[in-house]
């Protein structure tokens, strides 16, 4: 891996790629056909003129009818990717998502399954509002039956994507729309997949553990490389998937630094890193200096001004204030 | 088109099969030996039967927790139907699904749901498979009354006209959506007008009427089959036992069960078939005998089934199993 | 229904307010003194403008995102919806919504939504209230082509038809749902036709002629007063700017853009009403002036205003605040 | 407070008796009016005869007419309580409730307020299968602008009600459908609102925190009881209300006993029990004996065979060979 490339230009090849190997990879949502323009990001540019419109469908403004149309193709054989163009927009497709793609396999006792895959974006700081903008994937993790993605680099796009693609059952894929459109460090290798359910370890460290995902990789790497100079060592660890959870990675961290931060930036209560932090104080109790901490955004609707967006997000000061206090807690804890 | 003198005694058998079965499962939920949410479809065997002997058995369906007849009538085996409404590990998904979940690919039964309109938009997506490997399946999706009033139907038949779907929308218009009645939720009188709104042919046929339905499904299947699209039919009917089993009648109007029962179709059609000469009242008892005995054996092999295991609880969430 | 000679000023006034004010906030935007996404509903000034002119202050109205038009016409003062799309402490919402969120229940816009379809159901329940009240307010209902296709427009029509409310749902046909042309996503040719599935009226009328489109919303506005039920009014009009501010047009026709900008309804209906002797130009160019000024102070007042305090993310999120 | 009554009978005693005090308030979903049975567990019933059948008003099969006629009377000034039949249903409307009933006030920057109360029944055990039956509480707790509750009790059920009624913000009120049917103490008292927010210390005692709600109050209070015979003595907590939660109530219980189980129906993975926990750890980190215990449902969709929805749900077993393992701890844990 080496080279930049945009997280939209890793996405669409990744779609290239295993449409290209897989004639049974299809693509439908909003817009994603080339007479439309290809996806509103172009995200799905170039792949219709490619396979031909037939594999790549460009609908109606009707996500049930959009999850319908992937589950079925998805039972009889196919491997949709179906595009949910913003994930506020899944609020329209919950029934088809929750009820049918997440439990045919089970309620069908195995006999069918739903190998589809629904990509959407999200992401405040776009000035979009507040229904625009949610991360909503604490939902879908609550949901036995689903996968839930979010990567942070156009390596893991392309990679996470493959798999995706190639995965037996019903994944989410989220998109995170502030970082879409830079170049950035790593462009994938092309065919390399990455697998569901492994964290990267984006940083080694031996002082307080960072577990994130998407965008607050960012944040978390520019607070561990600012603290580094002040010898506080921040492992860093980017979950690439949510549901399953990397719990091997995550304890195996904690367990060596003996604090952890959840950082994320869905809406802090009742969100993953709820969960996340009590399997951490569940397999690690009395081996902690410190609460797990838990940033996330604030409980309420994404605002539009720009200076209550800024004030409803978690930001990589909140994050270092953590870091620090936790970094404080190390010289008065006890030994081991 | 009128059914042949075969397809005629098929639609009959199938009718004497659904009938009996529905009949029994109620009498054994009576007794008490099982114990499930069972939403009766007795009155409404002519639907699925008739359509069901113009598909074949790899076309594909999508229906309903009422949708014992349609899945049977395409084919699902009595004993598998029987034991999954017991729970049993023998039940076609082993017990998992239950009596609103059936499904059963071997007969083309590909998902059964217990959402109101959900079985359209994924019987789109069986529909669009088959369109792009070509394999000729058409898929009917079952749905009521009521259900054409939720947003599910609307996107769905848009999006199958749209891309001219192997697909057929069977609403089987019965009258009531659990106690209300069709003209409370149901701002137009014919639901087949609705058709229009979507560029679709729309086949009001009378669904107790076995030649009058076979009609219709089969210009519907054709015309599916030929790659000209979805068609819409509404098939009024009645259902005979309420909502769910339990149910009391205290919404309906008087008398207008009995007067419904009064037209139950299965006799109706048992006595033209002989009235016709297409076929003897012995033959037509031997059917039903026959089927007597089938669905007997099948309660029996359900009721002596042994439950799933407990284990099962983590099989089937995913492929793989995934540690807690 | 043709508008009187003072509503037809009325109209040019609303029509005059609307195209400048979209031309101030696309220059501003261009100029990078402001940034939002905004989807500039510039070249369908008509509809708004005649529907408004028919409705009292007290009517209700929800709308989508491309809503700044139906907001302005219905008379959300220009300086507070300057300062909301602004992100200011001073704007309607205190710069909570956002350009996609106007809100300003003195005028009567109850809700503006960014979900495609959503506009409908809520209109009903703004509806019904005043059929319970007696109020005799009617509301409408503002979307787009595209939102027809969507579940909830049907849910919405046939409640609002099953319940004789009061709304009437207006879909402005721009041709293109984002970047998908009305065919592709819409199965039928006249969205209007989608009515008689509600058995409610349909009307098919040309949005971009006040004239054509007073009588129109007359129409349904008299109905619904009236207590009869609902309309469907689809109005085919274009936009001038794509879907959102910053698009290309490369998913459009060669050409196709520029056609309807040569018929840009404003001119025409301004030179309309000096051949006809309703307005000189001197009483035209009177209320563009005015409008001209009055906008440059709501740009001026907004981007002067302060931006929303940061304990605001605490506030309105529920009546009373809760500890986090 | 004192006799018995169902909990269908609380429910229709409180519409009929906010109705009756506020002619603003409506009822509104499917079969809910007389003509059609006053619901299909009679929950609505004499409604409309009593206050006419344009306060009280039978649906189509829409959930989101449903929902958006709510919201939309809401605004108006009107209070409906809309019914969305079993808790499934929402996702077909879930739209409407998160993207617009929870953020209107606050998009509109507080100019519009919906004070509306959502109905909704489930629970599993009833062999009603996979779609039937889930808990998804954490998904609206997870969203700001609504508040969620959940009673065990037919005067609970009652004051919720009429709380949640009185409420200026949307409320969720979810009905446990096992527990529906029976004659419940305690009878409700006329007129007693229950305040949203606040627990109901439903035991007192000393050596472990039970935090529950819903039907699983009664397995709490059978193990609980059951215990007591061998001297091991079990506060109960009966939350109430899931959000806002009663961290008072929680923090001081579990201050006091040191210990702590957290039992709900909904499935253990990213469930409300995650968030309660991770609060607990956070506020009262080294004051606890050891780490707090979630129990809840298996990651399953809920299955039809009765043997598998026994395994599937969390149970009164699970939670005493928690309570005895917590207990074992205190033995062995160090003083205060
Ligand atoms: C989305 C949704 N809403 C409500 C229900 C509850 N429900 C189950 S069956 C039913 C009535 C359906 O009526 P109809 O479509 O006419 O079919 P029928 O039962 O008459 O065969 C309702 C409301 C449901 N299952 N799904
Ligand atoms: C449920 C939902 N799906 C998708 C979108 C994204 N989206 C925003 S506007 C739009 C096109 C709407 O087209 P139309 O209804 O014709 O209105 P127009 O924008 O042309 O005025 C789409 C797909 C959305 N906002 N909501
Ligand atoms: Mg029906
Ligand atoms: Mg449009």
């Amino acid at each position: 891996m080496s080279g930049k490339m945009s997280m939209i230009q890793a996405v669409n090849l990744a779609l290239h790629d295993a449409m290209k190997a897989d004639p049974k990879v299809l693509v439908l949502g909003e817009d994603v056909g080339d007479a439309e323009g290809g996806g509103i990001l172009g995200i799905t540019k170039g792949l219709s003129q490619t396979f031909g419109a037939s594999r790549v469908k460009s609908t109606p403004i009707a996500e049930q009818a959009i999850m319908g149309a992937a589950i079925g193709a998805a039972i009889a054989g196919y491997r949709p990717v179906a595009e949910i163009m913003l994930m506020n927009f899944t609020t329209v497709a919950m029934d088809m998502i929750v009820n049918h793609a997440a439990k045919l396999r089970f309620m069908s006792g195995g006999q069918t399954s739903v190998p589809l895959v629904i990509r959407t974006m999200t992401g405040a700081s776009m000035g979009n509002g507040g229904q625009h903008s949610d991360f909503l994937e604490a939902w879908f993790a609550h949901t036995a039956g689903l996968k839930v993605c979010i990567p942070s680099n156009p390596a893991d796009a392309y990679g996470l994507m493959l798999s995706c693609i190639a995965d037996p059952d019903p994944c989410i894929f989220v998109e995170t729309m502030p970082i879409l459109f830079s170049q950035l460090p790593d462009a994938p290798e092309r065919g390399v997949a990455i697998p569901l359910g492994k964290a990267r370890l984006a940083r080694g460290g031996s002082d307080v553990t960072i577990i994130t995902y998407g965008r607050q990789v960012f944040d978390a790497m520019q607070v561990a490389n600012k603290l580094a100079a002040e010898n506080i060592d921040c492992e860093v660890l980017d979950l690439r998937t949510i549901s399953p959870l990397d719990m091997d990675s995550i304890l195996g961290s904690v367990a060596k630094t003996g604090a952890a931060i959840v950082y994320h930036e869905a809406v802090k209560n009742f969100g993953t890193g709820a969960e996340i932090s009590s399997r951490i104080h569940e397999q690690l109790f009395g081996k902690l200096r410190a609460p797990v901490v838990r940033i996330g955004a604030k409980f309420a609707p994404v605002p539009f001004a720009k200076s209550l967006e800024d004030t409803f997000l978690p930001s990589a000061a909140d994050l270092e204030a953590a870091v620090r206090s936790l970094v404080g807690d190390r010289a008065l804890a006890p030994a081991g | 088109m009128t059914p042949a003198r075969d397809e005629k005694i098929d639609i009959f058998r199938k009718m004497s099969l659904l009938k009996q079965n529905d009949e029994r499962i109620r009498a054994v939920i009576k007794s008490g030996r099982l114990v499930l949410p069972y939403y009766s479809p007795r009155g409404q065997e002519v639907i699925p039967s008739a359509i069901s002997v113009c598909l074949t058995p790899d076309d594909y369906i999508c229906t309903i927790y009422r949708g014992t007849h349609d899945s049977l009538a395409k084919g699902v085996p009595v004993k598998q139907l029987w034991a999954e409404i017991a729970g049993r590990a023998t039940g076609t998904c082993k017990g998992k699904g239950g009596p609103m979940h059936i499904t059963h690919p071997a007969s083309g039964v590909m998902v059964t749901t217990g959402i109101v309109g959900s079985s359209m938009p994924i019987a789109n997506g069986l529909a669009w498979a088959s369109q792009l490997s070509g394999d000729g399946r058409v898929t009917v999706a079952y749905f009521g009354d009521g259900a054409s009033n939720i947003g599910a139907f609307h996107e769905a038949l848009n999006l199958a006209s749209l891309w001219r779907l192997p697909v057929i929308f069977v609403c089987s218009n019965n009258g009531y959506a659990e106690h209300t009645k069709t003209c409370v939720g149901t701002s137009v009188d014919r639901i087949s007008d609705r058709a229009a709104a979507y560029a679709m042919p729309g086949i009001h046929v009378d669904g107790n009427d076995p030649i009058a339905m076979y009609g219709a499904a089969r210009q519907a299947i054709d015309r599916a089959r030929a790659g000209e699209g979805p068609t819409l039919i509404e098939a009024v009917t009645f259902r005979f036992f309420g909502h769910v089993f339990g149910d009391d009648d205290a919404y309906m109007d008087e008398g207008e069960l009995e007067a419904h029962r009064a037209k139950d179709p299965y006799p109706v059609y048992r006595a033209a078939l002989i009235a016709s000469g297409d076929a003897t009242e012995a033959e037509l008892a031997a059917i039903e005998a026959a089927h007597a005995a089938e669905i007997e054996e099948a309660a029996e092999f359900a009721l002596s089934s042994p439950y799933p295991d407990s284990r099962e609880i983590y099989v089937d969430v995913y492929e793989e199993e995934l540690s807690a």
